[in-house]
């Protein structure tokens, strides 16, 4: 049987802003993101996208408004609210001198270990079978990139919040990443994510925001 | 001629020629180390103004004439290995560090424990013991630095050039004591028209000498093969070598 | 599976760092090295007059443990922050403070540790008396832990701010002054044959308080440095 | 249009690197203001014994001096390193060695000359007599350009390294050494009256040594580092 | 009129291997560019194509075989060779505290200044415009990676060797810098590039090497 998350988690946002030098990159900006919900943040390079990731994290405070995880504000949640989240953002977060397999043996030590995947069966879920035990500073730009995705599944967050995951990786790994969500999503998960390729997920599920327009 | 060298080049054919000389310095070594010890130790007049003290001589000087020996040849092996891309002579450079490290090292404490009867201190800072204790760091500093680079190609070319350097402190080993007026002893073995030092000292001290270098010559080809193997690992002499026939 | 618990994480994290250490074992003994040319430039630069080295020693002993505490500093978070696993450091299901106090002891045992052992050594070298070396050795070892703490919190900020490397010496250094002051003292005191329990409670007293308060002030560093 | 000549590719290589620093101004002072405190420490941990001070007094500034241009030697190249412009100076049309030197003489600029300037208020507060003042502004001013040199091979041997600081100062010191001694020496022969004549002119020819050679031997390590 | 580069320029490559920590990335590869040609190299993540980059560009040694710009050695070519290229790599090779407009000058110093873009014009190329004077790490990952790339117009080199150029470019980037390299071939120019997009430009004189294979 496949677990599912709480189906009562909820990710909400209202009145969010983003000022930097002067300029509004965004305003007004609100949304509700319920399980098994995948949020897709579009817009041109330099339209706030990774700032927007970055304070729904709680890394940095909105210039306005407030973020709400299951109706409790994220800021005053602080470590209850990273333990349900993971992030990857333009940075890998993974340190070079250090294997593939001590990389996602820290990451399970700071989150919730997956119950289903052990950390073999996740690197090898991204083809990185053969590289559990090289430094990762050994490996390509891609290879990295697909290191830093592995956290994900071998951890156990509802929320993945993702700017440009497919940043570096071949068509193969597009391929294997667009259905771990999709597993992710079946599962009651939820994403927010920036890209700038086309991805496979449709339906009703799949919410957009422009910060363009 | 050129011929020849080319063949030595050729990592299989040093790898077998290495192996051959190896037996021999190695012997050759024990034996002029051990003549050399009886004869220094035992046989040789002790001196009139030092007493036994000085018998420490015969592992003193050699051991610091290997020090600087030895850093101009992994200077120079490092030079070669740069300039004509020679991989054989990258692996003589790295493996002489350790040895020529543990020779200055040798040397450091063997002039410490004769610098206690002597000077009565173990240590002072003038310019020789300062310049050789220069010296092991740049042999620590040319280990440290092949250590830390992952691409062991790469390696072998930063540390040569840090070599080539650090081979201004060797004039400055050497000439210290003319130049500054130090505690150290002045040249008495190595000066050109006589030697101020009486010839029943002398052979020990020149046989221990000869005995130190056939011990670097082992010890260098031994390092070097095993180097080289490491190195050459996939290609096809070794992969036969290892092969059980 | 529920989180691990907080006293584990940091157990793990500590393992962590002592592995990335290992990983450079070449530069491993690098503090320590640093320590002793720092030692050894000294009768160098001062001339090697053995009773004036034997009034300046302690001090010298200090001011080099000092200064190679200041130089690895930037290991603590720099590298961290560089490669984004600070951001997934601060993401954790954690409390920062505790995290931040395992980064900071696997650095005092990468190289505080290290330090004491080796500075019986060095004090040889600039001939303290041997009924001060364990004074020295017991200075040293309350002394480094402070100056790890104290300088995780000024990383701490110097990280994120990019023109916080002013702020690093100017809050770093004149905070090391006092262990430097009571430490050597302590030392001098030895080296004359006088009482040193003063001088060495009030190190403790001051290790006591970097260990309660140092974790917080960095955890904030990081956050504001980090947004 | 044809490439620039290298003398005016330098040039403007130069005014990017002091625009840099410029840009970073807060941590310009930063190296001038860890030789004070250094230079200010050491009466702290020595004691204020102002005949031990004296004596001391030349080799405290030189090894401050030293330690202050061994922590600003990582910003010759490392920055360049991790943004990717190394690699782009690399693959110019313009010999190496000789943007090299620029970026070096632009290092000199940022940390030797303020610490010239300031020298001799350091000079006083360690109370080196004043006839030695120019002296030691004449060692610093031929020294610091010594030590920028030989750093910047260190530097270049290292940069692809993590965590390079410390296996840098094992790299680097030792070769300091020569550089800390006979400047020390003059600045001691100058407070006791003896002609200086000697050191300067030894500390004059590794300046012409370090220039006609350092950025060689920086240029075939940058080389190496990269690959 | 457009300039055009000298017709009788190439790139040859023979023989030449990889080896990486004993994984032999590649061996026995050639290939002959000639003006107004694009060689595509394709291949897995972790096939090898960076590190060949590397190679082409002579930062790296190739472990057998060698590679010749007019029929001349790379290596003893040196900076004449480097005049003649310019490289984009996975970095972006640009200064964050300088503007984008000080980057470029600086590249023109490296370089050879193209006769035809100034700075502004270059820059204005890529959408900068307004951005020509903030400190390039003030901008978002796109607009950084568009100023790396606005150094190739703002210098004049016919070779270019890029890593994964779209990188972080919204559709907007990528649909400019497609017309920029088609104007860059029609002039003569040459590039070698890898790429995990599908990139617009086809026809006889795109080659293709794949390093999977
Ligand atoms: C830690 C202390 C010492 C160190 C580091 C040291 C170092 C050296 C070095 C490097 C050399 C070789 C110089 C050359 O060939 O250019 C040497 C030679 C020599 N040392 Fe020492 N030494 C030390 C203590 C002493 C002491 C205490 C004595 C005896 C008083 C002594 C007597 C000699 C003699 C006789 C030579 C041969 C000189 C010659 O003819 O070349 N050394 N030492
Ligand atoms: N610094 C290094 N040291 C040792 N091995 C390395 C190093 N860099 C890369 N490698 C090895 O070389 C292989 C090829 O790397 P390279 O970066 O050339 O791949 P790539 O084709 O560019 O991949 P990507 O599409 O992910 O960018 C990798 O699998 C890696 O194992
Ligand atoms: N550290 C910073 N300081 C000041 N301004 C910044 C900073 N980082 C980003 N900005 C500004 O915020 C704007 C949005 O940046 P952000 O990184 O959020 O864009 P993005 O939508 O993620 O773009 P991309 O698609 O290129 O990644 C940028 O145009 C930039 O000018
Ligand atoms: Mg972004
Ligand atoms: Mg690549």
């Amino acid at each position: 049987m496949v677990r599912t998350f709480d189906p009562n988690l909820s990710l909400e946002a209202a009145d969010l802003a983003c000022i930097r030098d002067d300029r509004v990159l965004f305003e007004h900006l609100g949304f509700t993101l319920a399980t098994g919900e995948l949020l897709m943040l579009e817009g041109r390079n330099g339209s706030g996208k990774t700032s927007l990731l970055r304070i729904l994290c709680s890394i940095r405070l909105p210039d306005a408004g407030a973020v709400w995880w299951c109706g409790e504000e994220v800021q005053r949640l602080g470590p209850d609210y990273h333990e349900q989240l993971s992030y990857v953002g333009h940075k890998d977060g993974i340190k070079q001198d250090l294997t593939p397999e001590e990389n996602l043996r820290m990451a399970r030590a700071l989150g919730r270990p997956s119950p289903e995947l052990d950390i073999p069966e996740a690197l090898e879920l991204f083809g990185l079978y053969g590289f559990e035990d090289v430094p990762t500073r050994t490996l390509s730009a891609g290879q990295q990139r697909r290191v830093a995705l592995a956290r994900l599944v071998a951890t156990e967050a509802p929320l993945w919040i993702l700017d440009e995951p497919f940043t570096s990786l071949d068509r193969d790994g597009i391929g294997v990443f667009e259905s771990v969500m999709e597993t992710h999503l079946e599962r009651g998960g939820m994403i927010v994510m920036t890209t700038h390729h086309r991805v496979a997920l449709e339906g009703e599920r799949v919410k957009r925001i422009n910060l363009t327009a | 001629m050129m011929r020849f060298i080319h063949r030595l080049a050729s990592p299989k054919y040093f790898y077998d020629v290495a192996g051959r000389i190896v037996p021999w310095a190695g012997w050759g070594a024990l034996i002029l180390i051990l003549v050399g010890a009886y004869w220094g130790l035992v046989e040789a007049p002790a001196d009139y103004q030092q007493g036994d003290s000085f018998r420490i001589i015969y592992v003193h000087v050699p051991a610091a004439w290997m020090s600087l020996f030895i850093y101009v040849v992994m200077a120079a092996a490092g030079a070669i290995g740069l300039v004509w891309r020679i991989k054989l002579a990258e692996i003589i450079a790295i493996a002489s560090a350790p040895i020529g490290a543990s020779f200055t090292f040798l040397a450091l404490v063997t002039g410490s424990l004769w610098g206690k009867p002597m000077w009565g201190t173990w240590w002072v800072w003038d310019a020789r013991l300062t310049s050789e204790l220069i010296l092991l760091f740049l042999y620590l500093g040319v280990m440290a630095l092949y250590g830390a680079v992952e691409d062991k190609r790469m390696a072998s070319r930063a540390a040569a050039i840090l070599a080539i350097v650090g081979v201004v402190n060797i004039p400055i080993i050497h000439y210290s004591v003319e130049w500054w007026n130090t505690l150290h002893q002045g040249p008495t073995v190595t000066k050109l028209d006589k030697p101020s030092i009486a010839p029943e000292m002398l052979w020990p001290l020149l046989i221990m000498a000869v005995g130190f270098q056939l011990y670097y010559v082992a010890t260098v080809l031994m390092r070097a093969r095993v180097e080289l193997l490491e190195r050459e690992r996939n290609s096809r002499w070794v992969q036969e070598l290892v092969q059980p026939r | 599976m529920s989180a691990l618990s907080t006293p584990r994480a940091m157990a793990l994290l500590l393992r962590r760092d002592l592995l990335l250490a290992y990983r450079r074992r070449a530069e491993l003994i690098n503090p320590l090295l640093f320590f002793v040319l720092i030692a050894t430039l000294f009768p160098l630069g001062v001339g090697a007059d053995s009773r004036l080295l034997q009034t300046a020693g302690p001090g010298i002993v200090w001011v080099a443990a000092l200064l190679a505490a200041l130089l690895s500093l930037d290991s603590v978070f720099r590298s961290d922050f560089e490669d984004g696993t600070l951001e997934q450091l601060m993401l954790s299901a954690h409390p920062v403070s505790l995290l931040v106090l395992a980064k900071v002891f696997a650095h005092w045992l990468v190289t505080g540790v290290p330090l004491i052992l080796v500075s019986p050594l060095i004090g040889v070298l600039l001939s303290i008396p041997s009924r001060a070396m364990p004074v020295l050795v017991a200075s040293l070892a309350l002394g480094t832990p402070v100056l790890s703490l104290i300088g995780a919190v000024g990383v701490a900020l110097t990280v994120g701010l990019r023109r916080a490397g002013i702020i690093l010496s100017l809050l770093v250094l004149p905070l090391y002054v006092p262990v430097l002051i009571f430490a050597s003292s302590a030392v001098d005191a030895a080296s004359s044959g006088l009482p040193v329990g003063p001088q060495l409670y009030i190190l403790a007293a001051m290790l006591v308080a970097a260990v309660s308060l140092a974790p917080v002030a960095a955890a904030a560093s990081l956050r504001v440095s980090l947004s």
